[in-house]
């Protein structure tokens, strides 16, 4: 019987889905040009030509910024805090935000206006507050503190703040819902039959987590990841209101440059190199997704 | 509107007079109608209701009140240098020299404010003479009177007992602006150093942290927020802004004068070069006595016109200049950057 | 798009010399291929064989790097697809989900920039064609997939299009409902006389409602003809193979004179002369032939005339209308297949797996493949 | 856990989920809940718990000129920040996504690049760049550094919700004669619009919230709220500060509500 019509494999014919003919490409021109003039254009304008306003101090050139801090370990450390508390705060996000997604999506049910409703009322608060509704829970004598000692878990009051840990909270709390949503969104277009046929192919639930659901909701983890490490990497509110200073980043010696030193020459410095950070980061990972099959 | 050329930006500005005339923007305002600035909070009510109303009064004309911190103001101006959005700015003084220096400011004689004369001449030398302070603080220690029974009477005291774990500590962040000089000078004067030497400010600071026993506030209400949840017992603050806590009902908060001199700072007003000619006016209503000490009510922070006279209550409380330390502003200001990170490499608050 | 007259014109579509790549891959090679007015051409083969990307040059989705798109006299390969006049369905229907169904079967007609009553009354007609009367105010959702079906194709035919193309409109059916639908799209095409191409993968799918079959295989069109022709007479091995079952049987082929060859294949040691007949016209040498494994009798006795092969009963299914059997031939690699119609319910003899048989059949059931 | 009953241990799964998002919504919903609460105390300064209960604060925010205005700035900039923002936006997601754009994953990137950059930088930055062009300090200066912000957010939600959309919608459109404008307004914006709603909405968030580019172009007409509360806050910290976070929170969650009663809340999903 038949056995050529298999001898072919099917080639990957249609390299875009859909026809050229709904959108134009030109339509990209108007944001292109609206980004290049009102963002990249400043961006450069502002590192070829700053004055030291209101400073005092010398002016160096450009190079001695960049030469300092590329080879100066202080901030060579600096740059690895940043990086490193970025990711630290995304992978968090991922292992509290998945079960919550994973509820949203499977469990949820009616309630699920519910869920992503809760989940988004927090970021209609000013993040000034939230991160101060933070601080009165982790105070030497806060609310936290106060059950600690009750129980009899602690015998003096500890310094939550103004160390890492508090800073990892309080971004893990203004990032989780994006990381939630993200995951959600991917979740939800996974057919539940493809994890009902793994069951019956003699899965455990746990099973068809890690080999079926887990693997097919990369894509959402992916989204997430990017928008989580990006907004984490630009982010001093918080490291400036629960940090306490204590854990320093890129943001924040920026800050600190605008508001203090005001040695804008640096600060500009500084931006770029935190830009060139995120920027690489957020390549790589979009390869990476679209290696994982995310449709173009 | 625009004459100022900034590199690549240049090219683009041609563009604005395409893009002005499209949107009809225009930076036209009544002429004599200025913009001043304040802190926000009671700062912002003390300048709108002792300046800006009696300027209102006056003139006929309006003081638009800015609220914002001067690295906003600063960076507007000199953005804008030929058509300013701001015409009086108000600053400490290292700000006040920098700006200054870069001919950001009009200078500010008895010519144009006649009410200078009244202000002793150490007010004038702490700008350089670009104007005066108009207000001073003095930054003295304040502490919880329910946790600290037996305050401490001079600044070295409160170090000395902080390193034995008597009280947590609570000290301006580096990144409180005016950090470097009561801070770094302030601790370098007081151990030994100078605006040249601030080792002796930087051992101390590393043993208070080294210690465990020492916080930072971050601005003037966070150290408030900290004494009253207990997250400190004590801490450096500004005389003025203590007073003024405590009479809104809060007497458990303790001020000590220290016998070793607080640092004093002071703040200025200065006009925008390009403005209209009533900010003179404005200028002058601001070292007036009768609306500075309208002001001195307001933040209890004493004032400068040597004609003023306090209230009784006010008498008791404002810190004599004299009895005060001040640093060098020129000096601090072109030494901030290097400090900052010498802290932010030494210290780490 | 003629849409003053009643009837669209049945037009002809042509393709001369199209070809088309996506990077490496060839997906269309020079292909030539004419539709006559009014008549249903399917478009037949695997995926990824070019039927979807000759489709979507017609539609104009897709620009050819060579050649022209011809209908009635007018080259369209310039125009955009909304300038063609063409009706289109596909396989998910993509009813406009925003849209009722008096919506989306008028969107064509408004875009046309028909008056709206004139819309009313053709919506109408379309849905009277289509069996749906009355359901203008109903949305997609609230359809069943064959309701659904129905209303895609009233909105690809309610503009009177010159040529109608249909990207495996049945596929999202169910077995049952697709052969209704196959009957009900063939009266409707025919009722209105639209020029219609099919693209399928469903070999019955396209024998049942088309007036020309066109197989095609890696970007090439291998075979164009009426079902029957191309079922009955298929020229390649691929041909033979992708429309239904076939038997193949390879050897020399020599000239027998007058019309008839003779293929001698040889098993194991036996050499079986198999008979064919074809025009003169045909080369000599090594050939294959074809056959369709209902065309094959068996018998315990060996027939004394036409093609016989021996061999012995390797498996044997009953699927209701006939008798699938698997036959074992010795020193063949592949077994051959017979299928034989079930004629009664009783007497009938069933061949039990085991047993030795004599497969046979007439010389004229041979299909030489010329074209391979 | 074989060890425990069937109908016990097939529901363990489920309970121990449901455990996880009261912890979780805990977590995310309690230093919100303390912010709220304090708007409410009667004492001077910021006290969790909050002593007594009272208008007070709310009472001082009206009356507190800066407040209200700088509050409507807010609303009018988040407004038309979204406006200006989806215009640009919009258009831009639909051609990365199916406009077969060279190098799409370059320009997606380039798209999204505002949301790294540390605001105050980008806030900096086009004070004097806007300032060169004249424009200065003023609320077009604010709407364009706004849009900045938010033309990522409305990117990719967008490009995320026309992503799921089968592309076969627009070419039954174009078969049926619908020009590339008629698609447009026909097909794709009414299959689209949940992404754009959501995403302009998110626009808005993000400006209503912001603080650090707003800071730069805050003249005494167009300071915004964020602005006039961190400097009241940094030099007055009374409750009345918590009374406007919870005012904008009350606005918000009016807009969210209004969002899902018409297109449902899972449009928003796309948009992180």
């Amino acid at each position: 019987m038949s056995n050529t019509t298999s001898a072919t494999p099917s080639a990957p014919l249609r390299r875009t889905r859909g026809f050229a003919g709904a959108v134009s490409p030109w339509w990209i021109l108007l944001a292109g040009a609206f980004l290049v003039f009102f963002f990249v254009a400043p961006i450069a304008n502002n590192l070829l030509n700053t004055d030291n306003l209101a400073t005092l101090a010398e002016r160096n050139p450009p190079s001695f910024y960049y030469k300092k801090l590329l080879t100066d370990a202080y901030y060579l450390k600096i740059v690895g805090v940043t990086v490193a508390l970025s990711v630290g705060v995304t992978l968090i996000c991922v292992l509290v935000g998945y079960p919550v997604a994973l509820y949203l999506v499977r469990y949820a049910g009616r309630w699920s206006g519910l869920v992503i409703f809760l989940l988004i009322a927090p970021l209609l608060t000013s993040i000034i507050m939230r991160t101060f509704g933070w601080r009165v829970i982790f105070a030497r004598r806060g609310i936290l503190n106060d059950f600690l000692l009750s129980i009899d878990m602690l015998e003096r009051p500890i310094m939550f703040l103004n160390g890492p840990g508090s800073v990892v909270v309080g971004l893990v709390h203004v990032l989780v819902p994006f990381m939630v949503l993200s995951i959600a969104s991917v979740l939800r277009s996974i057919d539940p039959q493809i994890e009902e046929s793994a069951r019956i192919l003699g899965a455990n639930r746990f099973q068809t987590f890690l080999r079926v659901t887990f693997p097919l909701s990369l894509d959402g983890i992916g989204t997430g990841f990017i928008i989580v490490f990006l907004l984490a990497n630009g982010s001093f509110v918080t490291l400036l209101l629960l940090g306490g200073g204590e854990l320093r980043t890129l943001p924040l010696l920026i800050y600190q440059q605008f508001t203090i030193s005001r040695d804008f020459q640096f600060a500009a410095a500084m931006s770029n190199v935190l830009l060139a950070i995120a920027v690489g980061c957020l390549y790589l990972q979009l390869r990476l997704i679209r290696r994982k099959g995310v449709k173009g | 509107m625009t004459r100022q050329t900034r590199g690549p930006a240049g090219q683009t500005a041609r563009l604005s007079v395409v893009l002005a005339a499209v949107t009809g923007f225009s930076f036209a305002a009544a002429a004599q109608d200025i913009t001043v600035t304040s802190y926000g909070g009671i700062w912002e009510e003390a300048i709108t209701e002792c300046y800006a109303k009696e300027f209102n009064k006056r003139t006929g004309y309006k003081a638009n009140v800015l609220i914002g911190s001067p690295a906003q103001w600063l960076s507007q101006v000199e953005a804008n240098p030929d058509d300013p959005p701001i015409n009086v700015i108000v600053s400490t003084q290292p700000n006040v020299l920098a700006a200054a220096e870069k001919g950001l400011y009009e200078p500010m004689t008895e010519e144009n404010v006649p009410n200078l004369k009244d202000v002793p001449q150490f007010f004038k030398d702490a700008v350089e003479g670009h104007g005066a302070c108009f207000d001073y603080g003095a930054f003295i220690i304040a502490y919880n009177k329910d946790t600290v029974k037996n305050p401490p009477k001079t600044t070295k005291e409160l170090v000395e007992r902080t390193l034995k774990g008597e009280w947590v500590l609570t000290m301006p962040s580096i990144s409180y602006a005016i950090s470097p000089t009561v801070l770094v000078w302030g601790f370098a004067d007081l151990y030994g150093g100078d605006v040249n030497n601030v080792d002796p400010a930087f051992d101390v600071f590393k043993q208070l942290k080294d210690s465990g026993n020492m916080i930072a506030w971050s601005s003037v209400t966070d150290f408030l927020n900290q004494m009253s949840t207990g997250e400190a017992d004590i801490g450096m603050y500004w005389d003025g802004r203590a007073w003024a806590f405590i009479d809104k009902g809060n007497d458990w908060l303790g001020v000590v004068a220290p016998e070793d001199e607080a640092v004093m700072t002071c703040v200025a007003m200065n006009a925008v070069k390009n403005s209209p000619p009533s900010v003179w006016e404005y200028l002058n209503i601001v070292f007036e006595p009768g609306p500075m000490s309208c002001f001195s009510d307001y933040l209890q922070y004493g004032v400068t016109n040597k004609l003023v006279t306090y209230s009784d209550k006010l008498k008791n409380r404002i810190t004599p200049w004299d009895a005060t330390r001040t640093g060098p502003a020129r000096e601090i200001g072109k030494n901030t950057a290097a400090w900052i990170e010498r802290w932010n490499k030494e210290i780490g608050h | 798009m003629g849409a003053s007259s009643s009837v669209g014109a049945s037009l002809e579509l042509r393709l001369e010399g199209i070809s088309k790549r996506f990077g490496q891959v060839v997906a269309l090679d020079r292909s030539d291929l004419t539709v006559e007015p009014g008549l249903l051409l399917s478009l037949l083969g695997p995926s990824g064989c070019g039927k979807t990307t000759t489709l979507r040059i017609i539609a104009g989705f897709e620009s050819p790097d060579t050649g022209r798109v011809v209908i009635g006299d007018r080259d369209v390969g310039q125009l955009p697809p909304n300038k063609r006049g063409l009706g289109m369905v596909f396989q998910n229907y993509s009813l406009f989900p925003h849209m009722t169904v008096g919506e989306n079967i008028a969107f064509g007609l408004k875009m046309a920039r028909v008056g709206p009553r004139e819309v009313r009354s053709r919506v109408g007609e379309m849905l009277d064609l289509v069996h749906l009367p009355g359901f203008e105010e109903r949305y997609p959702h609230q359809l069943s997939g064959g309701q659904q079906q129905r209303v895609a194709l009233a909105r690809s035919l309610v503009t009177r299009p010159a040529v109608l193309l249909l990207d495996e409109p049945l596929g999202a059916l169910d077995k049952n409902l697709r052969e209704n639908m196959q009957f009900e799209l063939r009266r409707i095409q025919r009722t209105l006389g639209t020029t219609t191409i099919l693209v399928t993968h469903d070999q019955e799918e396209a024998l049942t409602l088309s007036d020309r079959v066109v197989v095609m295989n890696q970007g090439k069109i291998l075979q164009v003809g009426s079902p029957n022709d191309v079922y009955e007479f298929p020229h390649t091995r691929f041909v033979s193979e992708f429309l239904g079952a076939s038997n193949l049987f390879e050897g020399g082929l020599a000239h027998a004179g007058d019309g008839t060859f003779e293929l001698a294949v040889t098993h194991g040691e036996d050499t079986t002369v198999l008979r064919v007949l074809h025009d003169d016209n045909v080369g000599t040498g090594e050939a294959m032939i074809a056959v369709r494994p209902e065309k094959i009798s068996l018998s315990e006795e060996a027939p004394d005339r036409g093609n016989v092969v021996r061999g012995e009963v390797a498996g044997h299914v009953f699927r209701g209308s006939y008798h699938a059997y698997e036959i074992e031939v010795a020193g063949r690699d592949d077994p051959v297949f017979v299928y034989s119609q079930a004629r009664s319910r009783s007497g009938e003899q069933v061949f039990q797996p085991g047993q030795a048989v004599h497969m046979s059949w007439d010389e004229s059931d041979s299909v030489l493949l010329t074209d391979n | 856990m074989n060890w425990l009953p069937y109908s016990v241990s097939s529901r363990l799964p489920r309970l121990s989920l449901v455990a996880y998002m009261v912890a979780f919504f805990v977590f995310l919903l309690g230093p919100i809940f303390i912010v709220v609460a304090i708007s409410f105390t009667t004492t001077e300064f910021v006290a969790f718990p909050p002593k007594g209960f009272t208008w007070r604060w709310y009472e001082r925010f009206f009356d507190y000129e800066p407040f209200v205005n700088s509050f409507i700035v807010s609303v009018e900039l988040a407004v038309a920040t979204a406006l200006l923002g989806g215009f640009i936006g919009i258009p831009a997601a639909l051609a990365v996504v199916r406009g077969r754009v060279p190098f799409a994953d370059s320009i997606m990137t380039f798209l999204l690049s505002p949301l790294s950059m540390p605001l105050i930088v980008i806030g900096f930055s086009l004070l004097f760049f806007l300032s060169a062009l004249g424009l200065g300090v003023s609320f077009l200066s604010l709407l364009i550094a706004h849009t900045v912000i938010s033309v990522p957010y409305i990117v990719r939600t967008v490009a995320g919700v026309y992503r799921s959309i089968s592309p076969d919608y627009e070419e039954t459109a174009a078969v049926l004669g619908a020009n590339r404008i008629q698609i447009f307004f026909y097909i794709t914006l009414p299959m689209i619009k949940p992404g754009i709603f959501a995403g302009m909405l998110f626009a808005m968030l993000i400006s209503i919230d912001n603080l650090p580019i707003s800071f730069f172009f805050g003249s005494y007409e167009t300071n915004t709220l964020p602005v006039v509360m961190l400097s009241y806050l940094e030099h007055q910290f009374d409750p009345s500060v918590a009374a406007a976070s919870s005012i904008q929170l009350v606005v918000a969650v009016i807009g969210l509500f209004i969002v899902e009663r018409i297109y449902g809340l899972d449009a928003m999903a796309p948009a992180t």
